[in-house]
């Protein structure tokens, strides 16, 4: 019985030391969805099914996906700014 | 009445997010205006209605039950400390909103918004009394300031400021959520009173205590921008626009050092009595070193916004110095000089956006003599100087002499000594930014060759820029005439001193809150300090002129040639500016260390 | 026993979570990287909390199937924690904006090139 | 600072902090006999008093509903804040983003995908409802329900296309949308003044428990929140998605 805590516990701590070691962008999305999963499951595995709900739809959805867009927008900037500074070179 | 001073500002805020965009500029800028002065009256309403028994307000009328005594709501507890902060907060929002009265010609209602929610957030703060509740409002006050810092988030400026701000004050405020929590899993309760008496009646073991309380400050210790918490604000006040810095300088900032004061009479100061002495040392430490450092930094600068910031943290010190004092009278100055100095900061930041809005530039040497013709405007902020210095006739000065007072009463008298250090070098760095600006005097460059940052602030404001608007000078006078008239009347001295030793005694609020009783125990009349002049005033007063003279002076290139000492003391400037590097990574180690040590001497001295 | 054994083990995995999430914070080379670190250090009052809250063999607190009088685990810390879930999405998603704009002033998200404000 | 000297700082103060947790640790008090009492006051009455099975929800919006009156607005005022962020107010970079925006996105979706856009979204939005509106029974709530439903919308954009996501959410609706769910439950708070109660008293009837109208204001504070956390979670898309919004005004 104890061992399901536990083992959920320890799931948790990898988990958010992968994100920390993550340093890849791609991947970073992903692994934070893992993140976000493990934490809900904690929250069933400890008694509380309102806050594992609401850390899957956020923790584990909405979160990825700002930074998902985030990440876009960043890679868009940084297409502008090269094709802007092709500009100026060319004029 | 009790919840309006919160409920009020979210409400027009709400309204404003709905409709805003749709009013004209000059409706918005009524509204929010109407709305602060109308949480002013509020807050004096009910500071004064608390004068004679606190005021507990449930909501949704959770009161405990007369045979448990149990609180399982939320509680405002409301006295006259917490209802005149509440006041105080709104005035100077009330202020920075005329200032931007011919101001930010945006669209939408953005900017009112983010203030008003900003006002209710600080008012929460002031008036909860419960310890969750002080942390949602915490968590308020940073996200709302860190979309103000943004808010003017033009392609020149950068927002590192509000990133520094944002990162280091939400990990100082989950410390302090892991606190509250540490507390929580042993007393059972997140009422402050039910905590406090639980803590005392069970005596548990000194070292969980330190740590608990260590880790439930934290947060605000990090918002009071005490040393080594204290890198963030001065680049957040680089970005900000004026009116948010007159709120983050104001009071926002002090506003820490209240909760943690609060918190540490309400919550910890019955249960942790072996270990008074611990917490006062640590205060101790805490401020005097906040309180040099500061000045330090704010000497180095020529940036002005960013030199009223590393002010802001040396009064900051200050003010943790008077609590640390751990006595009424102590806390009673830290009071006083909180008023004075929030009214001569925010007047001191107006002269700022007057600057910005005239010249275009708050740098000190891009605007050497540039500004002879603002001469009233340059009088004002050598007012302020004097303000800063803790002369008479400003309130600061009444707060400087009762601090001392308590310092020399509690044997401690090297905190006289760290005051006038702290006033001689801030008041010398406004003095000597007043005297290059506006009489052209001392170098056009700057001494070292790492010097102070340089950076370039854009202009806030559109349309007229020949002319100085009434809105602005208009506030900064009637804000600098405020901070010498308000502890005049010798009721108001006498009045602060009398609740602050309500404040420090735990057993009312308990009757208060537990027991719905008011049982208030004859105070003995506080002492209140002169207003006259002391030698020390003039000491101050001579030390910083002369600074400030010798500054103007070493610029020049004779001073230059004889430069040992001059180089010796660039090179210890240098370490420091290296400190303050702008790089959030620093911070967060900062900040870690700041916690292991302050941790470790809490323990140590327990 | 049980109760103790998973108290101080959340205790550890949170000090651990804490510190782990401030070192991804110092050595981060990318703002989104540097508020990913941050939730770490959020999460880490997460666990805390839960395992505060936690009751060994005891029920959630919804009564729905089981007599309402009966003990349950603590709902008061599970409505904190809700209330924190939501908002440190938003808070992150404000840093994800400020990182977008430091983004465009800079054409850098590295924490360390810093383009002004040293000293 | 240098990274090595940084890293060093860090791992003494990390260091300093593992101390003082073992110290804690050592001096912890045991299971205190108090602790409980929370808990078991919520949990022994809620079911008595407020006519709700979900005690998580009557603490969110009955006991401690001012926290999450709190939290709501830090929600909302990120929400602004972020808006404001990335809002453009240079010209020239306004022209650039709009020759770049959304070059792939022209192409109008084939039926197959409107087809499953609708086969998702429909279930979804019923979710979502569901969950906002049982917030007082089961587990679930405003926030929860808010969440779900804001990320119907997304599908609308996945499946078809900004353009589509942009006609069939208006702004401006969205935005009224979320200044009604903050200013509506302070208005609920405000119920309670005409009975001369303090803000937030639980004044409706409470209803029978196990349906959709008991609790009192909590129905209507989970509406509420729901209402602001959706239209706040799609503001965010919105400004995520695309930031010349504000800057280009109203449709």
């Amino acid at each position: 019985m104890i061992f399901l805590q536990l083992g959920i516990l320890l799931c948790v701590l990898i988990a958010g030391t992968t994100v920390v070691f993550t340093r890849g962008l791609a991947s970073q999305p992903v692994v934070v969805s893992v993140f976000g999963l493990m934490l809900a499951l904690m929250f069933v595995v400890f008694q509380a099914p309102d806050v594992a709900l609401s850390q899957i739809v956020v923790g584990a959805v909405g979160l990825p996906l700002i930074v998902l867009l985030a990440l876009a927008k960043l890679r868009r900037d940084a297409q502008l700014l090269h094709r802007q500074q092709d500009e100026d070179e060319t004029k | 009445m009790a919840p309006l001073p919160v409920v009020i500002p979210l409400m027009v805020a709400a309204v404003l997010a709905g409709v805003g965009s749709r009013l004209p500029r000059r409706v918005l800028d009524l509204a929010a205006l109407l709305t602060s002065a109308g949480v002013i009256v509020i807050s004096m309403v009910l500071a004064n209605a608390s004068a004679h028994r606190v005021i507990v307000y449930w909501f949704g009328n959770w009161q405990p039950t007369a045979h448990s005594h149990f609180p399982i709501g939320i509680c405002f507890m409301i006295d006259p400390i917490g209802a005149g902060l509440a006041a105080f907060t709104s005035l100077l929002v009330f202020a920075a909103f005329t200032f931007s009265w011919s101001y930010f010609e945006s669209a939408k209602a953005l900017y009112h918004i983010l203030m008003l929610v900003f006002l209710a957030a600080m008012c929460g703060l002031c008036l909860s009394g419960d310890l969750f509740n002080m942390f949602v409002w915490f968590e308020l006050m940073t996200a709302a300031g860190v979309a103000l810092c943004g808010y003017k988030s033009e392609e020149g400026q950068s927002m590192q400021g509000a990133l520094n701000f944002a990162v280091l004050n939400t990990v100082g405020a989950f410390l302090s959520l892991s606190g509250v929590a540490l507390v929580y899993a042993f007393t059972g309760s997140l009422n402050m009173v039910e905590v406090g008496v639980t803590l005392a009646q069970h005596r548990l073991g000194s070292g969980f205590l330190c740590v608990a309380f260590l880790f439930v400050i934290s947060g605000f210790l990090v918002k009071a921008a005490v040393f080594p918490f204290h890198f963030w604000l001065a680049d957040a006040h680089a970005v900000a626009p004026t009116p948010v810095c007159v709120i983050f300088s104001g009071v926002m900032v002090e506003l820490g050092v209240y909760a943690a004061a609060r918190i540490y009479w309400i919550v910890f100061s019955q249960a942790s009595m072996p270990s008074a002495t611990a917490i006062r040392d640590l205060f101790f430490i805490v401020g005097s070193s906040t309180a040099v450092i500061g000045a330090l930094y704010c000497f180095g600068q020529r940036h002005f916004k960013r030199l009223l910031a590393f002010s802001t943290i040396s009064h900051v010190g200050v003010m943790t110095l008077g609590f640390a004092i751990l006595d009424p009278s102590g806390l009673a100055g830290a009071t006083l000089y909180l008023i004075g100095h929030g009214l001569v900061k925010a007047a001191l930041f107006i002269g700022a956006g007057i600057l910005l809005h005239r010249c275009g530039s708050v740098d000190e040497f891009d605007l050497r003599g540039k500004c002879r013709t603002l001469a009233p405007i340059g009088a004002m902020i050598v007012l302020g100087a004097i303000g800063l210095a803790g002369l008479p006739p400003f309130a600061t000065s009444f707060g400087e002499k009762t601090i001392e007072a308590a310092a020399s009463r509690a044997h401690r008298e090297w905190i006289a000594a760290v005051l006038v250090f702290a006033e001689i070098l801030t008041g010398a760095a406004v003095l000597r930014f007043a005297a290059r600006v506006f009489v052209g005097w001392g170098a056009s460059r700057e001494l070292s060759l790492h010097g102070a940052p340089h950076i370039h602030t854009d202009q806030e404001t559109t349309g007229r820029h020949s002319q100085v608007p009434i809105f602005m000078w208009g506030t900064m006078l009637v804000l600098l005439i405020a901070a010498c008239a308000v502890p005049i009347p010798s009721s108001v001295r006498s009045g602060i001193g009398r609740e602050i030793q309500r404040f420090e005694t735990p057993a009312i609020y308990e009757d208060a809150v537990l027991y719905a009783r008011s049982t208030e125990p004859q105070y003995p009349e506080p002492r209140t300090e002169s207003l006259d002049f002391s030698l020390e005033n003039g000491g101050v007063l001579v030390g910083m002129v002369l600074l400030a003279g010798l500054a103007l002076a070493a610029g020049s290139e004779e001073f230059r040639a004889e430069g040992r000492v001059a180089r010796k003391l660039l090179a210890i400037q240098m370490f420091f500016r290296r400190l303050q590097s702008g790089r959030v990574g620093d911070y967060v180690a900062w900040f870690t260390i700041g916690i292991a040590v302050y941790g470790a001497i809490l323990v140590l001295l327990r | 026993m049980q109760e103790q054994i998973i108290f101080y083990a959340g205790f550890a995995v949170a000090a651990w979570l804490f510190v782990i999430g401030l070192y991804g914070i110092i050595s981060s080379r990318h703002l989104v990287h540097l508020c990913l670190s941050l939730t770490v250090v959020q999460a880490a009052t997460y666990v805390l909390l839960a395992v505060i809250g936690y009751r060994p063999g005891l029920p959630a607190p919804i009564f729905v199937g089981f007599p309402a009088t009966s003990p349950a685990v603590d709902p008061v810390i599970q409505a904190l924690m809700l209330t924190d879930v939501v908002v440190e999405a938003t808070v992150i998603a404000l840093l994800l904006s400020i990182t977008v704009r430091v983004h465009r002033r800079t054409s850098s998200a590295d924490p360390n090139e810093v383009d002004l404000m040293r000293g | 600072m240098s990274h090595a000297w940084r890293v060093t700082v860090f791992l003494a103060g990390a260091a300093g902090i593992a101390v003082l947790f073992a110290l804690v640790c050592r001096t912890l008090p045991g299971p205190l006999p108090v602790r409980n009492r929370y808990a078991e006051a919520i949990n022994s009455r809620v079911y008595a008093q407020r006519n709700v099975t979900d005690a998580v929800s009557a603490v969110n919006f009955d006991y401690r509903g001012f926290d999450t009156i709190g939290e709501e607005f830090i929600l909302f005022v990120s929400v602004l804040g972020s808006i404001s962020l990335l809002r453009i107010t240079s010209e020239r970079t306004e022209g650039l983003l709009a020759d770049a925006a959304e070059p792939s996105r022209d192409v109008p979706a084939s039926d197959a995908i409107s087809l499953w856009v609708l086969v998702m979204i429909a279930p979804k939005v019923l979710f979502g409802i569901y969950i906002v509106t049982h917030g007082q029974l089961t587990p679930g709530g405003g926030f929860q329900g808010g969440v779900i439903l804001a990320s119907a919308a997304l599908i609308l954009y996945v499946g078809e296309s900004f353009a589509v996501f942009r006609k069939v959410v208006s702004w401006r609706l969205v935005e009224l949308a979320e200044a009604a769910g903050a200013g509506g439950f302070l208005l609920i708070g405000m119920i309670a003044w005409f009975w001369g109660k303090p803000f937030l008293t639980n004044v409706l009837p409470l209803g029978k428990t196990h349906e959709l109208t008991s609790g009192g204001t909590m129905p209507l504070i989970s509406l509420a929140t729901g209402l602001e956390v959706m239209a706040g979670f799609v503001l965010l898309l919105f400004a995520f998605l695309q930031e010349t919004l504000t800057v280009r005004g109203e449709e």
